[in-house]
């Protein structure tokens, strides 16, 4: 099977193009995605291709036009919506929460949203406080939606058209260091699952669990304790919402030992969630209690080496691995 | 209320407003029973009613087509029954039972109906208003000519969705016909304690939208400029504002002690009630009889009746279908 | 010492009240505190007491009127902003994570916001999906806030005063099943601390957290479990962020098992970082997982047997705590 | 840009013309400054140039006092700059050194600086608004006749903050000079493709909000609108809203590929660049001579040096002291 160079920022505008060629109720709308060709250059060219009316560039209204999203797939369109960052979602936050996540309960089944709502999300551009959040575990606390982080270029090239194809509510997140990844795709790759969590290494000492930017990270320390001898296995969960857990508990049961890396700020984030289900599934498997590493509780600040103090890094990963094993 | 106090056109027929009292008649008429059952517990959660307010929505139901697709508030009883949807089952949503048009998930605030192209029974403060958009947007992009009426009241137009959303609609030229039951107060907000601008329909021109202000009280007049302002949206594609001067008789909840407004305000609003009026317009004027009140009354009071019978008759939702519909289910689902 | 009966209610009225006498920079901003008396009539009077300025009815504007008293508190005021529930919340959250929790780190320590900002949270009244949401234990999860929900009558009467004496902003949440509640309150009471959990009820065989809401099922569960001879410790939080750790351990190292009950939905919700940091500090000491008693993940529905199936109740508490024993 | 070009008010002295120049001239070789180290990896992040826009910041904070209040958006080392933050501070601040103003955690979108009052940086678009409204709002309830200046950007008047906050300050009548900087463009997007109404002055109007339109790219002009404005904002402690009509010349940010406007549109606006006319006008008119320029670039030179050594020396913050200021410490705090 062929082969081609691309990026993951290349791998995500591929699958928009190819949503819009292949269905017409599909397009783009968010701020700047048209002429700007998107803040993060994901929908550069698609304006000329496709025209104003399907790569819609929104004024400054996050609120009102993810609620346009949310109308428009009610209305029979399958609207992808860029919120440019999830640092802005909070603003379009009660339609996400109040509307399309309710709507299909609350009319007892009688309507759904089949939207689609992107974002960048993370931190390590040195981009301060307000501007590197990473919420996407925050979100997946919400019924009624699911949540998306592809990690990899398979995934930003495949979960799109299938999150299109989801009845309900989808939100991906992008993490926006991950945009320049590059790396080969396979010439004909197409839509991935999007209900398991995918085993990204093997190793059978200490489980290894991570999403979105955290990944590369994570395999990267994976790699490290390998030299030390210790054989980590990463697990990518790919869906936030809702969790794989047989996938997560196999592989515990496996190793008995788990670190859950995670970007976002400690308390309440997606690691509790999955550190709670462990406790409650597998408690008896565990040789040693659970670990997490998480950004520190703090609003994310400029200057690069508190930014790298603050957000998981390989080292801070290697430890947690190395203290399930009691080195 | 500003507005000089009109009599209803002359130029309506007599079964037109037969038709018109026999509309409004329905609403009063099953939110009286609605308050009766709050208080025997039948119905619970929030109740908001629209007694005062029924000209409004009956006056621009008149003037859209079954395809064409309402967004309303949880101030919705009114707009969903002149929207077609059988009292029976909106009786049944009221008790939260599962033979109600939201399965009795919803209750009082949530009404849905796929059938007329209800959307709600929205609970937020101007959230319904860029759902709004979307369907018109969808509509627009699918080259359909149907229109989308938004139902809000005048204290939504503090929110910011009400600014983005009509920006949104006049910058993309969407269907949409935005109406604002101004009834003066939001809870217990007067209208001048809320906005510095007190003419709501004034800030459409902040986003070039043409908008107009009726007298909410008079039917006739709710119905001609609707008939105007749809035809004009269905026509150009572009969005219209309506603003129709009403007001609320009874409590905004049912847990409202009213210490906002004087009793002798209510009374004087009571007086220019839209059923009042145009009773006494089209009895003074001979053009229907109080045996036609009569018989509307009966008709009305069976229907009720009936909604009644069959809410009572209704059964709960299985607890075990709790969470049926989070998600899709089925082979709609994506795995 | 006196006592006077009392609701819930009127303790924070009472807090509200105390507070305008005894500071002046303090001041009642929302929608509808004035003039109405306040959604949950708990301001009821005091715009007669204390005048349209301090008792200022708002716009419909969540986000502006929560920003102006962002504002408002770094222009030297001391605000307490009413955003009537948590339901509307999420119209202000921008305000709330973006500036009022970053401003201090942000800006190097040079300005802080000493805001309250109050609401009613918690399902219960059947108002249905878009009015039943509880989200206090998600919002602990932002840095930058203190995040209070008082449970007890003293707690109402007290926790006001300090949060307005805290240099930083603090969000109370008011569970609003609670405002009824009757009970007798010392004449003298007055402000309490507010970064310690409480135990409402020694016992020694498992450890039973919660908070707000929940407190008074839990304590009612705990009186049931003493009937089948099961002696249940029950942890008011009180504070949800900061978490009081030490209370915590203290109380699981006793006991060996804990159950944490919160209204919030499940996965994501407070309780999952509790059982985390149970697994993270006293993993050693524990005789079998911990438990979870949450909401279950469903926009709440409007019937009440439905909605008292979504959220917790005694038996399922009771439930979850035999199950920690093997019972 | 349809305001006709003004030649600057020939009442001002040559004191006044010579001062107006320096500023804008210190925030431009600032940013150009900012912009090499920017290449050369010193300034990370996100920096948004204001060149071409100087007039607007320089005027306007001509006709403010010391203990007025400034809040601004991620463009605003040229608020900064004339408002009187050393630049020296500011420098280490975009290069992240706990000598900037904001200790360095900030950057060059969050410059803070309590002791000229100087609010943000702040970084979402419109969220600024509500904070200016508070801030004023303190200053009505203390009694205090000082006036907030809220400076944001065009493409912010979409965002329902902008709503919000103008109706609070005109409903409570609160003491706020609204600024906004319209550079025709919020990053890509032309203001035509984003609001429907692209007079952002007259939306003013629905919010009772007296509001009017400069040439941004005069600094006299604004000067002498903004003393006109703070001035009656002072005196009636109402809002006033002030378009500024300006350009930005450069990148929206450092990745801005300029696709969305012609390279002659630019080209043509820098011939209208706020110094240039100036410049052109002084010395035209003998007004001011070729050695005064030298004379000032010479000075801001010397200057921007000094700024740049200081960011330099400038030391890290200790990653220890990461979440020193997360909540308050010491005897402020409670427990
Ligand atoms: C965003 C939001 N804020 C507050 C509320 C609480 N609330 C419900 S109705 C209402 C008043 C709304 O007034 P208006 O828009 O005039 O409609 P009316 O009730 O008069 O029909 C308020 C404050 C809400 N539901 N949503
Ligand atoms: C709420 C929000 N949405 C999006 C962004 C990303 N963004 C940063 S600046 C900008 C354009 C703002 O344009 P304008 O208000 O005209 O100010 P200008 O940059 O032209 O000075 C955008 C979209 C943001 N920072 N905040
Ligand atoms: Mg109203
Ligand atoms: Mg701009």
């Amino acid at each position: 099977m062929s082969e081609t160079e691309t990026t993951y920022r290349e791998a995500v505008r591929a699958a928009i193009r190819e949503a819009m060629l292949q269905d017409e109720r599909v397009f783009l709308m968010g701020e700047d995605v048209g002429a700007y060709g998107g803040c993060y250059a994901v929908s550069m060219g698609l304006l000329e291709e496709f025209g104003e009316e399907r790569i819609r560039d929104t004024p400054l209204s996050e609120s009102a036009f993810t609620g346009a999203g949310i109308g428009a797939a009610m209305g029979g369109m399958r609207p992808i919506v860029e919120v440019m960052t999830v640092n802005f979602s909070l603003l379009a936050l009660d339609q996400i929460m109040n509307t399309a996540a309710t709507i299909r309960h609350m009319s007892g089944g009688q309507f759904g949203v089949p939207v689609v709502i992107r974002m960048a999300t993370g931190a390590g551009k040195q981009l301060a406080a307000q501007h590197s959040h990473s919420l996407e575990g925050w979100f997946a606390h919400i019924p009624g939606i699911r949540v998306l982080a592809p990690a990899t270029l398979e995934d930003a090239r495949g979960m799109l058209w299938t999150a299109l194809q989801d009845p309900d509510p989808v939100l991906i997140f992008e993490n926006a260091l991950l945009y320049n990844m590059k790396g080969k795709l396979a010439a004909d790759a197409g839509p991935v699952d999007i209900g398991n969590a995918a085993v990204r290494r093997e190793g059978d000492q200490v489980t290894l669990i991570t999403y979105g930017g955290s990944l590369h990270k994570t395999l990267q320390a994976a790699e490290d304790l390998a030299e030390q001898d210790i054989a980590a296995e990463v697990i990518d969960l790919r869906t936030l919402r809702p969790l794989d857990d047989a996938t997560i508990m196999a592989s515990v049961r496996k190793t008995r030992r788990a670190v859950i890396v995670d970007e976002g700020w400690r308390s309440g984030s997606l690691s509790a969630e999955i550190s709670a289900r462990i406790t409650e599934q597998a408690f008896w498997d565990l040789d040693a209690p659970v670990g997490r590493v998480c950004s520190v509780e703090v609003p994310i600040p400029y200057p690069k080496h508190l930014e790298d103090a603050a957000i998981p890094q390989v080292p801070g990963i290697v430890q947690a691995a190395r203290e399930t094993l009691g080195r | 209320m500003t507005e000089p106090r009109q009599s209803p056109h002359p130029r309506v027929s007599r079964e037109h407003v037969l038709h018109l009292l026999t509309q409004m008649i329905r609403i009063r008429r099953f939110e009286e029973k609605c308050a009766e059952l709050y208080t025997q517990e039948k119905i619970r959660g929030f109740l908001h009613l629209y007694i005062g307010e029924e000209a409004v929505a009956t006056g621009v139901m008149e003037a859209v087509e079954p395809d064409d697709a309402i967004v309303a508030t949880y101030r919705e009883h009114g707009h969903a029954i002149v929207r077609g949807i059988p009292m029976t089952k909106i009786m049944a949503e009221m008790y939260g039972k599962q033979e109600g048009c939201s399965r009795g998930r919803g209750g009082s605030m949530h009404i849905f109906d796929a059938e007329t192209r209800f959307y709600g029974g929205n609970a937020i403060v101007g959230g319904g208003l860029p759902l709004a958009i979307g369907l018109a947007l969808a509509d627009k992009m699918q080259k359909r000519s149907r229109v989308t009426v938004c139902f809000f009241g005048e204290g939504a137009a503090a929110e910011g969705e009400f600014h983005e959303s009509l920006n949104l609609a006049a910058l993309w030229k969407l269907p949409v016909l935005f109406v604002c039951e101004n009834n003066r107060y939001a809870m217990g907000t007067a209208l001048d304690r809320s906005e510095s601008e007190t003419d709501i329909h004034k800030k459409a021109a902040s986003y070039r939208i043409e908008a107009r202000a009726v007298d909410g009280m008079n039917v006739v007049d709710v119905e001609a400029a609707a008939r105007e302002a749809v035809a004009a949206v269905r026509e150009s594609g572009a969005p219209r504002f309506l603003e129709c001067r009403t007001y609320r008789f009874r409590a905004h909840s049912m847990f409202d002690a009213q210490l906002y407004r004087d009793k002798a305000e209510v009374e004087a609003m009571r007086e220019q009630g839209p059923i009042k009026r145009l009773t006494e317009w089209a009895t003074g004027t001979h053009f229907i009889h109080d045996d036609d009140l009569e018989r509307i009354e009966a008709q009305v009071a069976r229907e009720v009746d009936d909604a009644v019978a069959f809410a009572e008759a209704g059964t709960w939702e299985p607890i075990q279908d709790l969470t049926r519909d989070v998600m899709a289910e089925g082979p709609e689902a994506v795995q």
